[in-house]
C-alpha cells in the first residue's frame, strides 16, 4: 500500500499552517506503518486535543479524537478490551505533559502496549501560543510575556522514570530516523514514548523569533546528536536522538490474561477488606 | 413471626458487623425469612463505636434501620454507653464481661457473658469473639437455628479456620442456654 | 436453599446485574460508598474472562470505558459525588460522541468532602446538568436490591437503545444495605444488544445517521467498518464540522432521542394511588421509609399513596401531572434540599399543594420524621 | 543494484502549501517555488530519488516516482501513471 | 483623549475591573475563548507586583487560587465550558470552606469539545449545578463592556461579602468583541473588602461562626489566628464533624446565606418595561440582540420591553413574577435550549405565555431571528 | 518548645489504628519542626484526602485539609501568594500519585520552596484497602484479590526525573533518620521531596499476611539500607534510605520576583499571539 | 452621522483582525465615535476566510455583527467568493489585484488597488500589507481621519516598526485618492 | 557530657491505643503493656533514656523526662514537673 492509502483524502490539505512539524510527524507515522505493513482495521489512534490531535482525522484507522490530556485513558480501556489491536496515541506537549501528564506517566507505569508519541512543538499551538511544560526556560510566549521561569521535562528521562519499556527521541528535520523509530517503537511490546521534536512556527517560533518553519528545522539539525556521540561530548547542550531504552518487560494484557488464569481457579471466603470507609 | 430488630454493637475489628450479616444470612437462606442488615461506618477509628442493625421478619420491611432494638449487644463500653439507652422495654441486652462495665438498669433482660474469656480459655483465638457471641444470642433467643448458622459459616470461612469457629458457635451456645 | 437467592448489599446487586447483561469490562478508582462495586467486578470480572482495570482517577475511569464501548463491549464505572464531578469533562464526551455506558453513582453526603459515609440525595441535579451545555440525560435509581437488579438491566438496555451513557443514581443505604435477592435466570429480564452496522467492508458508513425507528448503528473499532469519533460537532460520518445547520442538527438530535422518548423510559412504581388524598413521591432509599409510612397509615384506611420515581431524567413530568391530578397532598420525600421537589412543582397544577419532607443531615429520613411533616402539612402541628 | 531513476515528481498543487521545505532540503537543487508559492520541479534532471522532499513535505504534497521506487498505487501490479 | 477610555475586548474588560478590585492574583490554563484573559493577566500583573501562574490544568488552577485566597488575596481564574467542567469538584470545595474568590466561564459553543470558537450560553444550569451535592452559588453576566466592568467589580464584592466563590458567566461575543469602556476611577465604584478577624493572638477564633450582620470574618494564613479548613461537614472551628445538627447547620448556612439575600444579590437592567406587552427577558451577548428588536420596535411605537438579567443564580424569581405580572407574552431570548425560560416559566403566573427565542447552532442570535419568532408567537406566521 | 506545643491536643487520640505509621510520621515532623525551631504562625501544612490527609487536623499550624489529590495545587497558590510561608504538604501514596500525580510531577518540575512528603503505606487505607501505584506487583489488595499486576512508581527517581532539587527515602522505623530528613527537607530552599515507608497494618499488613505493625516495622527495618551501603551491593533488593538529591537550582517564587522587576520596565505593544484560536 | 459597517476578509497572517481594530480604535479614542469590532475565528487555516466586522456610529450600537457590509475589503480569493454576495448595495469593496480576481459584478463601487504590489514595490515588507489597505479605505471614504489612525499607530507599534507603518499607510491613502 | 538520667517516663493512657511498638523496640526492655492494653514503665531504673520509644510512639503518648532532656513544657524557664 502507498502511504495515501492509509489517510482520508477528502479532508485534505489539513489545517495544519504551511511549514507546521505535526503534518511531517503524519508523513513519518504513515510511512512506518507502511513499513510494517499493518492492516487498517488493525490500527486504533486514539488523539487528544490541539493541534496536534488533529492528525487523528487524517487517518483512515480507526480513530478517536478525544478530550483534552485523556488520550491515553481511552487508549488504555480500548486495548485493554481488545488487546489484538495497535494503539497509537499522538498527543501535543500540552496534551501529553501539561493536563495530561497523570495518564501519562500512569500509562508508562502500566506497561500496556501501545505507542505514545508526544509531537512536541514546544508550545500550545491551538489556543495561540502560551507556553508549555516543555517550552523551557527563558522561552517567549504569551503567558510568559517576561520570559518563562518554567522548568521543561525531559521527555525522555520522565518516560523512563515512570517506567517506559521503550523511549526514543527524535526530530521532524530526521525524516528517516523518525519513521525508523516510530517503527520499532510501534513493533514493541509494551509501552512505547517517541519524543519527536516538531516545528511552530506560528507559534513558537514566531514568538521565539526563530524564523521560518527551514529556520527551525535547522536548528533541530545543528542543535541535536545522536544518543552517546562525540559531539555530545564536547557540547553537552545538543540534545540527543534515538532510542534511550528498548527493553523486555511483561506487558499489562498479557499479565492480565495470567490473572484470568489464576481467578478461574480460585475460591474466595471471606472478605480481605480493611476496616476503614470514608472520605 | 414476630418482627427482630437487632442492633449489634462494638469496637472495629471486633467483627460485630460479620456477626449481623451472618446471623442475617441464615435466616434469609435458609429459614426462608425476609432480613435486612445496615451498618453505620464511624469516620473515626477511636471512640467508633460500630453498629450494625439486623431486622428479621416474614413480612416485607421496608425502612431498614432500627431505632428501638429489641436484642441490643454491646462488646465495649463506648458502644455500650452509646447504644444502652435505645434498647425496647423488655427487650434483650448481651453485654461481655470482659469489655463492659455496665453501670445502670435498663427495662430488660440483661445478661453479662463471659464470652471472650470463655473464648480465650478454650479457643486461645480472640478472632472467634464475634461467633461466640452469635452463638450466645442463639443459645439465648431461638428465632434462627444454630444448623443454619452452620452452614452459613461453611461457605464463608476456609476451611482451615472452620473447625474453630463452629467450636466458638457451640460455647456460644452453651454459654447463652446457660444465662437464659 | 435456592441457588439464585442471594443475602448481599446492594453495591453487590448491581454488579450481578451488570454481569447479567453481558458486562465484561470495568474501569474504576475507589470512593465510598461505591468501593464495593469495583472490589466486586475485580474479583468477580476475571473469573469469567472479563476485564476489571484501577485507573489512576475517576476522569480516567470513565475514558477507559467509554474507549472499551467502542470496541463492542457492556461496559461500566461507579463512583460518589467528588468522582462524579471529576467525571463531567469525559461525561459530556460520552453523550455528545453517543457511547453506550453506564456510570453508577452512589451518593453520600453533602457537597465538597461532605459526610462520606453517610447518605445523601444530594446529586440529582448535578446528574442532569454537570457537564457543560445543552444535552440530555437518562439518569435511573431503585430502593431495593430486586429493583436495584431491574433498574441496572434497564440502564444497559438503554444506553444500547439510544447509544448514551446511562447513570446510576443509588444513594449509600442502597449501596451498603444487604437483604435478600433472586437472581433472575438468564432470559427472564429481555436484554438489548449493541446494534452494530451492516454495512459491508468499503460500503459508505453513516456512524451518526439514526436509522428509520431512531435507533444508530455502530460499528466497533477492529472491524471493517472505520470510522471517526469526536467531541467536536460532527456531520453524520463523525467528522467535525462547525456548519451551523449541521451543529443544530445534532444538539437537535442528542436532545430529543432522550426527551421525546420520555414515555418508553421513564419507569416507576405506584401504591395505592387511586384514590389517595396524599401523594408521596419519593425515589431511592428514601422510597422506602416513604413506603414504611404509606403501608402503616393505609392499615389505619388513611388515603395515603406513593409514587415511587425510578427514572428521574428525562424527568417524566406528564406522570407526575397525571397521578397527582386529584391528590389534596403532594410531597416529596428526599434526601436534599429539594431537587426532585423542583421538578414536581413544575409538572402539577396547583404547585402551592406541593410540600417537602426531607433531611440533609446525613441521617437516613425515618418514617417519624415523615408522618411528623405530615401532621405539620395538615395543619395538626408537631 | 541499480541507481534509481526519476520516472514522475507528483506535486499535489492543492495540498501544497508553499512552505518551502523541499526546496530548501533538497541536496541538488531540483525545486523552486512557483509565483502562486506552489513547489515544482524545475531541474528534475538532477533529482537523485533521495526522497527527502517526500518524505519531510508536511503536506504529503510530493510523490517520487522512480524506477525502483513506489508508485502511486498498486505498484506491484506494474502499473506505470 | 481621555486617558480613561479604551477600545478593548470583553475578556480585558474584566482583567481590568478585576485589577481594579484589588486582584492581584490569578491561576489558569488557557482554552478559547477565555485566553485572552489569562494572557493580559500575564502581562498586567508582574507590572504591579501581582502573581500570575499557569498550572497544569483547571482543576490545579481553581485549587491554586483558593489557597491564595486563603493568604488573604483576591484572586480569580478563567475558563471555558471543558475546563469548567473540570473544575468542579475544586468549586464544591470553596463553596463549602467558603473561600472569596471568582471563576470566569467565558462560554462557547456545545456541550463536550462543541464549536470551541462559536459562541453559545448553555453552561447557565451548570453554574448552578455542576458540582455535587446541595450547594447555592452566585452566577453573574453582563452584554457590554462598561457591564462587564461593573459586574465583575460586583463578583469581586459578592465574593467578599458572602465569603463564597462567584461565577461570571460571559461569552464569546462579549468576550472576544471590543467596544469602547470608560475605566471608572479609583473610588468611583464601591469595593467591599476582606473581613478579617479581629481577635487577638490566643483568642478563640471561629472561622465558621456568621457575625450579627451575617457577614463571616476570617484570618488570613500567615497571620495569628491559625485555624483549619476543609471541604468534609465541620463545626465552627473548621475542624470535621458529623454530628447531624452540626451537618444540618452548616448545610442550611451555605444555601440561605445566599438564596436569603437574593434581593440583595440579584442586578438587572430593564427597557420600557412600565407599559410593556410583550416582554423579552434575555441576559449576555443575546440581551444585545434583543435590545436592538426592542429599541427598533419602540420607534415604531411597539410596546416592547426588555429585562435584562445581571444575575442568573440565585435567579430572581421575584423579580421575573413581578415585572411580568402584566405582559401577554414573555419571550425569552438567550442562545441554549432554554435553561432559563425554566426559571422564567417557574417564576410567572400563566407560564403558558412564556416563550423561547434562542439559537443552539453557535451562530449569534441576530435580531431577524428575533424577529421572527415574535411573529410566529404573535400568530402572524413566518 | 515541647513537640505537644505544635498539636491541637483536644482532637486527641488521633484517628489513626493502633501501630499505623502514620502517627510516627506526624511524630517525625514535629521533632524536625521543633529543632528547626519555626514558629507556628509561619508555616501551613496542606494535606489532600486519606487516612495520611488527617495528619493536618492534629497540627497547630494555618492547615487546610483539601480534596484528594490536589493538595499540591493548593500549596502552590499558599506559597506563590505569601513566599514567606513555610509549606508543609503530607500526602498518600494515593493521594500524591495515583490521582494526584500530575500535580505531584509539575510542582516538581517548577521548584516551588515546599516540602512533599509521601507517606506510602502501599494501599489506599481510608477506602479500605485498594491496591494503589506504589503497593508493587504482587501484592495482593481488595481491587487485586488474584495479586496485582501493576509495577510500582520508584518515588525517588519519578520525583528526580521530574525536576525535584531534593529527594529523600526513609521508613518510619528510621525514626531519628526521618526527623532529620525531613528537617533538611524543610530548610532546603526548592521543592523536596521526602517519601516514608509507613506502615498500615490494618489494610495492607492483613491482607498481604505481613503480621501486626510491629513486624511490618521490623520489615523496613530489614529491608531497607543506607544510600550506597555495601549491604545493597550484596543484596540488590534492599530498598536505599538517606538523600538522593539535594542540589541548589532556582527557586520559582525568588525567580518570579525577577520578572516582576523585569515586567516594571517592559513596554508592549502588539499581540504576539499566534493565529490560532480553537478548542 | 450615517452609520458605517465594515467587513474586513482575508485569510489568516494578513493581519486583517489588526487593520479592523485599528480603524475602529482611531474613531474610538480620537474622534468620539462609537465603534463595535468583532472576528469570527476560523477552525481551519486552509480556506479559512478570516473575517472582522467593525461598525462605527455616533449612537449606541447593540448587534456587533453586520449582515450586509456598507464597506467590504476582501484581501484573498476565498474570502472574495464567500463574502462578495453579502455587500449592501450601493456599498465599496475593495479588493487586491495581487490577491483577488473579481468575477462578477456587484451593486456597487469597486475597487481593485494594487496595494500587496505597491507595499513590495515601496517598501518591501509583506508585513505592513494590511497598513496600506486602511490607508486605501481611508484614502476612499473619510469617516475616520488618518491622523487618528497614526496616533493609534504610536501606541501599538513598537517604535523601530513605526516609520514603514506610517509610510504604508500614506502609500495607501494615496493609492484611495487615486482611485476614489 | 554526664549520662542521661530519667526523671519521669510520662504515658499518657488515654492517648496509648497498645500498639505494643515502644515495648518491642525498647532496647532495655523496660516497657509493658498491662491488661487495658496501655504501656507501662515496668523497669524504669533500666532506662537509658534514649528516647525511642518517645520518637517512636504512633499515639505521642510517651515522653521521657530526663536530667538532659526536654521537660514537657517551657523548660527553659527551669521547670520541673
Ligand atoms: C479541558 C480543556 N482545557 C483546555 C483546552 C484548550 N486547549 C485546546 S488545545 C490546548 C493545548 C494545545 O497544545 P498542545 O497539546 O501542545 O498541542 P499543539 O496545539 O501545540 O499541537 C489547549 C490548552 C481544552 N480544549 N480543554
Ligand atoms: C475524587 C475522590 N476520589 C476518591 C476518593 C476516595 N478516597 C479517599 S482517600 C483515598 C485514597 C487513600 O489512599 P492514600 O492516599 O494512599 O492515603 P492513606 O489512606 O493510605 O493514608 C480515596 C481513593 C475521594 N475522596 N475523592
Ligand atoms: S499553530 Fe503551530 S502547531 Fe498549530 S498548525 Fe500552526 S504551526 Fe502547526
Ligand atoms: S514541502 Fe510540501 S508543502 Fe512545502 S513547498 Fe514543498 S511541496 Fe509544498
Ligand atoms: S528526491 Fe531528493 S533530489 Fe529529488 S527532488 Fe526530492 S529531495 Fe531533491
Ligand atoms: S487504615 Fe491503615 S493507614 Fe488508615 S489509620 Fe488504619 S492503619 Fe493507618
Ligand atoms: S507505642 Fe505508644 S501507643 Fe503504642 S503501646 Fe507504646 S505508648 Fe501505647
Ligand atoms: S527511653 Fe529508651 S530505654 Fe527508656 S524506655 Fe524509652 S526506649 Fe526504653
Ligand atoms: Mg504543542
Ligand atoms: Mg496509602
Amino acid at each position: 500500500m502507498a502511504i495515501r492509502d492509509y489517510i482520508r483524502e477528502r479532508f485534505f490539505p489539513h489545517i495544519w499552517c504551511p511549514g507546521c512539524g505535526h503534518g511531517m510527524v503524519l508523513n513519518g507515522l504513515l510511512r512506518a506503518i507502511e513499513k510494517i505493513g499493518l492492516d487498517k482495521n488493525e490500527i486504533v489512534m486514539v488523539s487528544g486535543i490541539g493541534c496536534s490531535a488533529r492528525i487523528a482525522g487524517y487517518v483512515d484507522f480507526h480513530t478517536m479524537h478525544t478530550i483534552h490530556g485523556r488520550a491515553l485513558a481511552f487508549a488504555t480501556g480500548i486495548k485493554m478490551s481488545r488487546p489484538e489491536l495497535k494503539l497509537i496515541v499522538p498527543m501535543g506537549d500540552g496534551d501529553a505533559l501539561a493536563i495530561g501528564g497523570n495518564h501519562f506517566i500512569h500509562a508508562a507505569r502500566r506497561n500496556m502496549d501501545m505507542t505514545a508519541i508526544v509531537m512536541n512543538n514546544r508550545v500550545y499551538g491551538m489556543t495561540g501560543g502560551q507556553y508549555s511544560p516543555l517550552s523551557g526556560y527563558g522561552t517567549m510566549s504569551t503567558t510568559s510575556p517576561y520570559s518563562n521561569i518554567d522548568h521543561a521535562f525531559d521527555v525522555v528521562e520522565l518516560s523512563v522514570a515512570a517506567g517506559a519499556s521503550f523511549v526514543g527521541r527524535t526530530t521532524t528535520y530526521h525524516a528517516k530516523q523518525m519513521a525508523d523509530i516510530l517503527g520499532q517503537a510501534i513493533i514493541h511490546k509494551g509501552f512505547s514514548v517517541v519524543e519527536i521534536m516538531s516545528q511552530c512556527p506560528t507559534c513558537f517560533g514566531r514568538q521565539n523569533r526563530l524564523g521560518s518553519a527551514i529556520d527551525m528545522l535547522e536548528h533541530f539539525k545543528e542543535n541535536t546528536t545522536p544518543i552517546g556521540s562525540k559531539a555530545k561530548q564536547k557540547n553537552p547542550d545538543l540534545i540527543e536522538r534515538g532510542i534511550f531504552v528498548q527493553k523486555k518487560m511483561p506487558e499489562y494484557c498479557s499479565e492480565y490474561e495470567k490473572i484470568i488464569e489464576r481467578a478461574m481457579v480460585t475460591v474466595h471466603h471471606r472478605d480481605r477488606r480493611g476496616h476503614r470507609e470514608y472520605n | 413471626m414476630e418482627r427482630h430488630r437487632l442492633v449489634f454493637s462494638g469496637s472495629g475489628g471486633q467483627g460485630i458487623i460479620t456477626a449481623a450479616v451472618i446471623l442475617a444470612e441464615a435466616a434469609v437462606l435458609y429459614e426462608n425469612l425476609i432480613a435486612v442488615q445496615t451498618q453505620s461506618y464511624g469516620a473515626e477509628a477511636r471512640g467508633g463505636a460500630t453498629r450494625s442493625d439486623v431486622i428479621i421478619s416474614d413480612s416485607a420491611i421496608y425502612f431498614p434501620k432500627v431505632n428501638q432494638p429489641n436484642v441490643l449487644i454491646c462488646l465495649s463500653q463506648e458502644a455500650y454507653n452509646k447504644f444502652s439507652p435505645i434498647i425496647r422495654p423488655g427487650g434483650l441486652l448481651i453485654t461481655d464481661t470482659r469489655y463492659v462495665k455496665t453501670h445502670r438498669k435498663v427495662d430488660a433482660r440483661q445478661r453479662e457473658l463471659p464470652m471472650y474469656q470463655t473464648v480465650m480459655e478454650k479457643i486461645g483465638k480472640p478472632i472467634v469473639f464475634n461467633i461466640c457471641m452469635l452463638g450466645a444470642l442463639i443459645g439465648l433467643t431461638d428465632f434462627v437455628k444454630s444448623g443454619s448458622v452452620k452452614k452459613v459459616l461453611k461457605t464463608r470461612i476456609p476451611s482451615d479456620f472452620l473447625e474453630i469457629n463452629e467450636k466458638a458457635l457451640d460455647l456460644g451456645m452453651k454459654l447463652g442456654n446457660a444465662y437464659k | 436453599m435456592n441457588e439464585n437467592l442471594k443475602f448481599i448489599q446492594g453495591n453487590e446487586v448491581c454488579v450481578e446485574a451488570a454481569l447479567y447483561t453481558g458486562l465484561d469490562f470495568f474501569a474504576g478508582y475507589p470512593i465510598t460508598p461505591s468501593t464495593e462495586i469495583m472490589e466486586h467486578m475485580a474479583k468477580r470480572l476475571p473469573k469469567i474472562g472479563g476485564k476489571f482495570l484501577q485507573m489512576e482517577d475517576e476522569i480516567a475511569s470513565l475514558c477507559a470505558i467509554i474507549g472499551a464501548s467502542l470496541t463492542g463491549h457492556k461496559v461500566m464505572t461507579a463512583t460518589s459525588g467528588p468522582g462524579f464531578s471529576l467525571m463531567q469533562e469525559a461525561l459530556g464526551y460520552a453523550i455528545v460522541a453517543e457511547i453506550p455506558c453506564v456510570i453508577v453513582n452512589v451518593q453520600r453526603g453533602g457537597s465538597s468532602t461532605g459526610i462520606p459515609t453517610h447518605v445523601g440525595q444530594g446529586d440529582v441535579m448535578q446528574a442532569r446538568w454537570g457537564t457543560h451545555g445543552d444535552h440530555a440525560i437518562i439518569v435511573m435509581t431503585a430502593s431495593n436490591h430486586q429493583d436495584v437488579f431491574a433498574i441496572t438491566v434497564d440502564a444497559f438496555n438503554l444506553a444500547e437503545t439510544y447509544r448514551t451513557p446511562v447513570i446510576l443514581l443509588f444513594d449509600e443505604v442502597v449501596g451498603h444495605m444487604r437483604e435478600r435477592i433472586f437472581i433472575p435466570k438468564k432470559g427472564e429480564i429481555p436484554l438489548v444488544e449493541r446494534l452494530r452496522a451492516s454495512v459491508k467492508r468499503g460500503v459508505d458508513f453513516h456512524p451518526y445517521l439514526p436509522r428509520e425507528d431512531g435507533r444508530l448503528p455502530i460499528s466497533d473499532f477492529g472491524g471493517v467498518n472505520r470510522h471517526n469519533v469526536t467531541g467536536l460537532a460532527h456531520d453524520m460520518w463523525g467528522f467535525p464540522s462547525d456548519n451551523p445547520q449541521v451543529v443544530h442538527g445534532l444538539i437537535r438530535h442528542l436532545v430529543d432521542k432522550i426527551q421525546n422518548n420520555t414515555h418508553k423510559i421513564a419507569k416507576y412504581k405506584e401504591y395505592y394511588l387511586q384514590d389517595a388524598r396524599t401523594i408521596l413521591i419519593s425515589y431511592g432509599s428514601a422510597a422506602r421509609s416513604a413506603l414504611h409510612v404509606v403501608e402503616n397509615r393505609r392499615s389505619r384506611g388513611e388515603k395515603l399513596g406513593l409514587l415511587e420515581l425510578q427514572t428521574l431524567w428525562p424527568f417524566p413530568y406528564y406522570l407526575v401531572q397525571e397521578k397527582c391530578a386529584d391528590a389534596k397532598y403532594v410531597v416529596v420525600v428526599e434526601m436534599n434540599m429539594g431537587q426532585i421537589l423542583q421538578a414536581v412543582k413544575v409538572s402539577v397544577d396547583r404547585p402551592e399543594r406541593v410540600f417537602l419532607a426531607n433531611r440533609i443531615d446525613g441521617v437516613f429520613i425515618t418514617p417519624t420524621d415523615i408522618r411528623n411533616i405530615l401532621r405539620l402539612i395538615e395543619g395538626k402541628g408537631v | 543494484m541499480e541507481e534509481p531513476k526519476l520516472k514522475e515528481l507528483v506535486i499535489n498543487r492543492d495540498w501544497c502549501k508553499g512552505c518551502g521545505i523541499c526546496v530548501h532540503f533538497c541536496p541538488k537543487k531540483v525545486l523552486e517555488l512557483d509565483d502562486n508559492e506552489k513547489a515544482f520541479a524545475k531541474r528534475p534532471e538532477d533529482c537523485i530519488c533521495c526522497k527527502l522532499c517526500e518524505f519531510r513535505c508536511p503536506d504529503l504534497a510530493i510523490e517520487i516516482i522512480s524506477s525502483r521506487g513506489t508508485a502511486r498505487r498498486a505498484p506491484t501490479k506494474g502499473l506505470l501513471l
